[in-house]
């Protein structure tokens, strides 16, 4: 696979301003600072790194209630996404919709659903409308393994099957959903082999290993843009964290084994791809350390703005039900 | 109206609004069940998709979440899609979607993104189609912040509020009622557009309101006739939309008459009828002379059966009484 | 494949009765002595037929708006079902129901739903029943072509397979979804396809060979029996008529070309059968003609007895809401 | 009550009433998202999965419509399921099969099979948990023939009422709502049963009557006792179940007081509250001394931020405005 330098960097400095905000994020919410419920994507972030410098300007993404990486990846400014935790006015859904529900419509964000499975049947939507303005737009849409147990994800697998929609359909098999692993939620051996049902190519592939996510995102985004269609990726990952933070079994296993945690915190998707690039003569300790600073800077800095921004308005919240505040 | 005039059916206005929007934006298209080749089951669409191609006018698989989930998709990215549910009751398939996404992702987005989409279906009883064919669910949508809700009783209401509905920026409901379809009406040659909002008054009268919607509203009228012939004046008034709810003209109405009677085809508890009632008996209460009376439909599914369906739905029978009941306290 | 003679007549005698039972319906709606929307299987009749002589008393029945053929094939008795689509209180339904809805709970043909689709979950629901009170019924699970591709068809399929639940998924694919020909409604091959994602068991039949649906439901309805788990059977069929009386398809030929119908027309399953029954010399035209007069008969005094049957009283329609009428 | 008492949350007390019914009738078993291996994830269920094994405590994948559906179709069979929908957000769903399959089956088939079914769900905001973790939906299915509601306010009506709810014949649909799992109040550590369809009056006064709803209760009683103080006396009505709603307590405060507040944490438009407010307006206008009033959220989905999920929430002091402003009338 050919990829640039600045691109493997540009990669392995995503996974690391992920993993630096969702860090942040997790130490603030146990300060109280943070109200609201908190999906952490820690340990899964080789999959929305491996999007980066493959979607373009225009395209659109849908995604769910563990969006931060996401968002992250896909440019959006962490001031703007720490105000939106911090429930302020200028923050991306100035307050309106926290951390499940962070997006950017304008440059092409267009969603964040906690309701699991939702974005599927949305994502043919930016799908067909892409390919009635006949623009070259792909959509990206994310969803966890749980949401392929959801009805909404046959009809819009299905419905972006038959129209040849351009869009990427992203699962982050985690394993489990909540406490349910995705072992005992289906029979088929792999989550890709639903694509088959559509008649959709499917394709699994190691989530923790980002040049891996890159290149089945080159290629489903290829096809897509071409007018070849959907295409399902399924990238096997894990969370380090609990399902939310406060599920117990992050510290009490109550439903995920000491040794499978254990095992998953070996295949670090930012040590494995450290490695790599060390080994590839792109990285070593004075860059990491580099970006580090960057990084931190970054996030003291965002953490700063969102403190000092003002709270929303209760009063206007009528505003931003309709068009036009008649009828509220 | 200063307009040449033609009478056309229910159907055909609604036909009318639809092809002539899609003919005026490029944006505008169709999507659901059997609107394509087969031109919807009560032909509204017949012959669009020979017009307007199958690009344009979308027949998609049994998946009702995935239409209402595509028009969304659309409609956020700069279509303005109109989706079909074939009828009403199968607006559960797809409830999620409506409501929790398409009415909640401009507020949940802080503002920054409009949803203008419109999605058509069918309610009502009276073709002994059963439990799962014939429902009014318009109070339930009501109900829910983010949705505007058309409710025409006539093919100039109809015609004039789809156009409306098709250009605004905010996700509607527009809800024709099976029984409607091929009643007549005067509709203008000329384009118009209905605003939402504006309560219609359909007969206007001083001794007592009657709010109808939907079917209802002929029913009222009749109803509101032969009262007059017993020395009865009964306004109707036809709300129109639900979302937004012309308060002021129901409250003035009240406030002129005293009286009133609430109609809808609805199961009585939690009907938009209690909405209206509510605003009444907290807005129009100094002006009340008599007891709020409401109908609606027995608090049961839609039985099929003839008997049992006519038993079922409001008729003019139970105006008239429910008038004469309320001017007699 | 063993089958009795016995068995072969019963299964010939059924698909007549239902063919002569919906004939007779066609004909009272024309002249308006039926209300309501009435959907027709004629054409169809191998499929009820094949079930036949496989389910056993204490299974289980759930069906769909297109159900007359089941529900005779499932023992109903005709009077009943002629004073239901009257609206009759006699009727299976007490006039509550109507075509789309006749069923027999007492005899364990618990439902027919008309939202396409809803039949599925439902189905899980009474195999789990049977799986955890230890008996050994099975729930049989109608369906039409357009039912796979709702949400619903997922979920009820997907959990279903994971739990095992005695479960045989029985689609009568008759090409068409109202006017949506099923080839543009998905892109896999064959419907049975789809039982892949779930694990389970799928297969395609002829479903106007009436001795291949019944080999089919005789080792799919085993396997259930012996705790197997779930089968998926596709029955390739047609109907003769339009979707509902009165689809203008039936003589416009608005989305069925007339080749198609004619060479469909041709595969009529009762003529097949007939062939094949007279070949091995069960059958003769002697049988045949006391088969079609008992028939008759039977036809004649059903439609009698729904005549002469009372009207529900309105008044009582609040009984049925709940078990009594607190709270109506 | 006369046994002796115990004070417990209304969490372990939900617990409680489904440990029982699970001890006392095999049939009884759960399904639902995350309540085995996890116990529920307000850990009401802890435990259970140990107690009574994975066959009667089912951990079931992402699919709510199959989880109602499962739950439907071996109540018909023989069994009581209580089927678990992790929030009431997420009854859209599984909306069609609620309310189209198992609200209407026993109607449907003419009387001849129960659906004897009951459907738990957490409800209301105040978690910042935003517009799709936080809603109120009881008017919608109050609208819905066929389901029963239960909305209990105390840990004692949460398990007398889920008791009945599991042994009835019907679906019911059992609102926990969030904000009060952590609540305490006393229970007999006897069994008891609580009737649907019977109020409770959870304060008695003279000069208004507040009904009120779930995690509202314990905010009108505090406003009551403010109001108290300055000599208003105010009778707080919980009605305890919306279907059936026991409408002549009631009416008979209204008829005692002349005047009524009525609170829901729903949207306003088309709440339960407008039900309320139309039986009265109907039933007890001659009694009246001033307008309805009605509090409830505005209408917008829940927003996230603590300012304005703060704001949406009805409140004491609206409570105490409200009845100041209708006793000024
Ligand atoms: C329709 C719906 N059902 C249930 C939930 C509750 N819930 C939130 S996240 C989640 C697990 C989702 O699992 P998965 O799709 O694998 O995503 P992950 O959390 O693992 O990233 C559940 C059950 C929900 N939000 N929406
Ligand atoms: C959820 C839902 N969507 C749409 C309909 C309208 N409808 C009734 S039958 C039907 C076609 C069903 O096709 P299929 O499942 O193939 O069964 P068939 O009618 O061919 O027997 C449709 C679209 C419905 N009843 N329910
Ligand atoms: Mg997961
Ligand atoms: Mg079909």
């Amino acid at each position: 696979m050919e990829i640039t330098v600045e691109d493997l960097l540009d990669k392995y400095k995503t996974m690391v301003k992920i993993r630096r905000f969702e860090e942040k994020v997790s130490e603030l919410f146990a300060k109280g600072k943070i109200p609201g419920f908190l999906h952490l994507s820690i340990g899964q972030e080789a999959v929305p790194a491996g999007m980066r410098n493959v979607v373009k300007k225009g395209d659109y993404l849908i995604s769910t209630h563990r969006a931060h990486g996401h968002m992250i990846a896909w440019g959006l400014d962490l001031s703007k996404m720490f105000a939106e935790l911090f429930g302020k006015e200028t923050g991306y859904n100035r307050g309106r919709g926290g951390s499940m529900h962070i997006c950017d419509p304008n440059s092409g964000a267009l969603f964040a659903s906690a309701i699991v499975g939702a974005g599927t049947v949305i994502a043919t939507g930016s799908g067909l409308s892409a390919k009635l303005r006949k623009t070259d737009q792909v959509t990206i849409c994310f969803m966890g393994d749980g949401a392929t147990e959801e009805g909404t994800f046959h009809e819009g697998l299905n419905l972006a099957a038959i129209w040849k929609l351009p869009v990427v359909f992203v699962v982050e098999n985690n394993m489990y959903a909540i406490s349910m692993c995705v072992k005992n939620a289906m029979l088929c051996e792999k989550i890709s082999d639903r694509a088959k049902a559509y008649g959709m190519p499917g394709i699994t592939v190691d989530g923790n290993d980002v040049l891996a996510v890159h290149k089945a995102f080159k290629d489903a985004v290829k096809r897509a843009r071409d007018g070849g269609g959907p295409t399902l990726i399924e990238c096997l990952t894990y969370r380090h964290h609990g399902h939310w933070e406060g599920d117990p079994d992050y510290t009490a296993e109550v439903y995920r084994k000491r040794e499978e945690v254990q095992e998953w915190l070996k295949r670090d998707p930012i040590k494995i791809f450290e490695i790599k690039l060390k080994e590839m003569g792109v990285l070593n300790q004075q860059i990491i350390e580099k970006i580090e600073k960057e990084i931190q800077v970054e996030i003291e800095e965002a953490v700063k703005y969102a403190e000092r921004s003002p709270l929303p308005d209760p009063e206007k919240i009528i505003e931003d039900v309709f068009s036009t505040t008649d009828g509220v | 109206m200063g307009y040449d005039m033609k009478e056309i059916t229910m159907r055909d206005a609604i036909r009318e609004a639809l092809w002539e929007e899609m003919e005026r934006d490029p944006n505008v298209f169709l999507i659901g069940e059997d609107i394509g080749t087969l031109g919807n089951i009560f032909g509204i669409t017949t012959n669009f998709i020979k017009k307007f191609g199958k690009e344009r006018v979308r027949d998609t698989p049994l998946s009702e979440s995935a239409i209402i989930g595509c028009a969304i998709g659309a409609a956020m990215t700069g279509m303005r899609p109109v989706a079909e549910i074939m009828y009403m009751d199968f607006m559960g398939c797809c409830f999620d979607t409506i409501c929790n996404q398409a009415a909640k992702i401009r507020f949940m987005s802080g503002g920054k993104v409009s949803v203008p989409m419109v999605i058509r279906t069918n309610c009502g009883a009276g073709f002994q189609a059963a439990a799962q064919h014939s429902q009014s669910w318009e109070a339930i949508f009501m109900h829910v912040p983010g949705i505007k809700i058309a409710i025409p009783s006539t093919p100039y209401d109809a015609k004039g509020l789809l156009k409306t509905a098709i250009r605004g920026d905010d996700p509607v409901l527009f809800l024709e009622h099976k029984m409607l379809y091929f009643t007549k009406g005067f509709i203008p040659d000329e384009e118009y557009l209905i605003p939402f909002g504006k309560a219609d008054v359909k007969r206007e009268g001083k001794d007592v309101t009657i709010v109808a919607t939907l079917a209802v509203i002929p029913k009222a009228i009749r109803a509101a006739d032969i009262l007059a012939k017993e020395g009865i004046d009964a306004e109707v008034i036809d709300p129109r939309t639900l979302v937004p709810l012309d308060k002021q003209t129901i409250i003035n109405s009240v406030k002129k008459t005293g009286r009133v009677v609430i109609v809808t085809e609805e199961n009585k508890r939690g009907a938009s009828s209690a909405e209206i009632a509510s605003i009444i008996a907290e807005e129009a209460w100094n002006w009340l002379k008599a007891p709020i009376k409401r109908i609606g439909a027995p608090n049961t599914p839609v039985p099929f059966s003839p008997p049992l369906e006519n038993y079922y739905i409001p008729n003019e029978e139970k105006i008239i009484n429910a008038v004469k009941e309320i001017l007699s306290t």
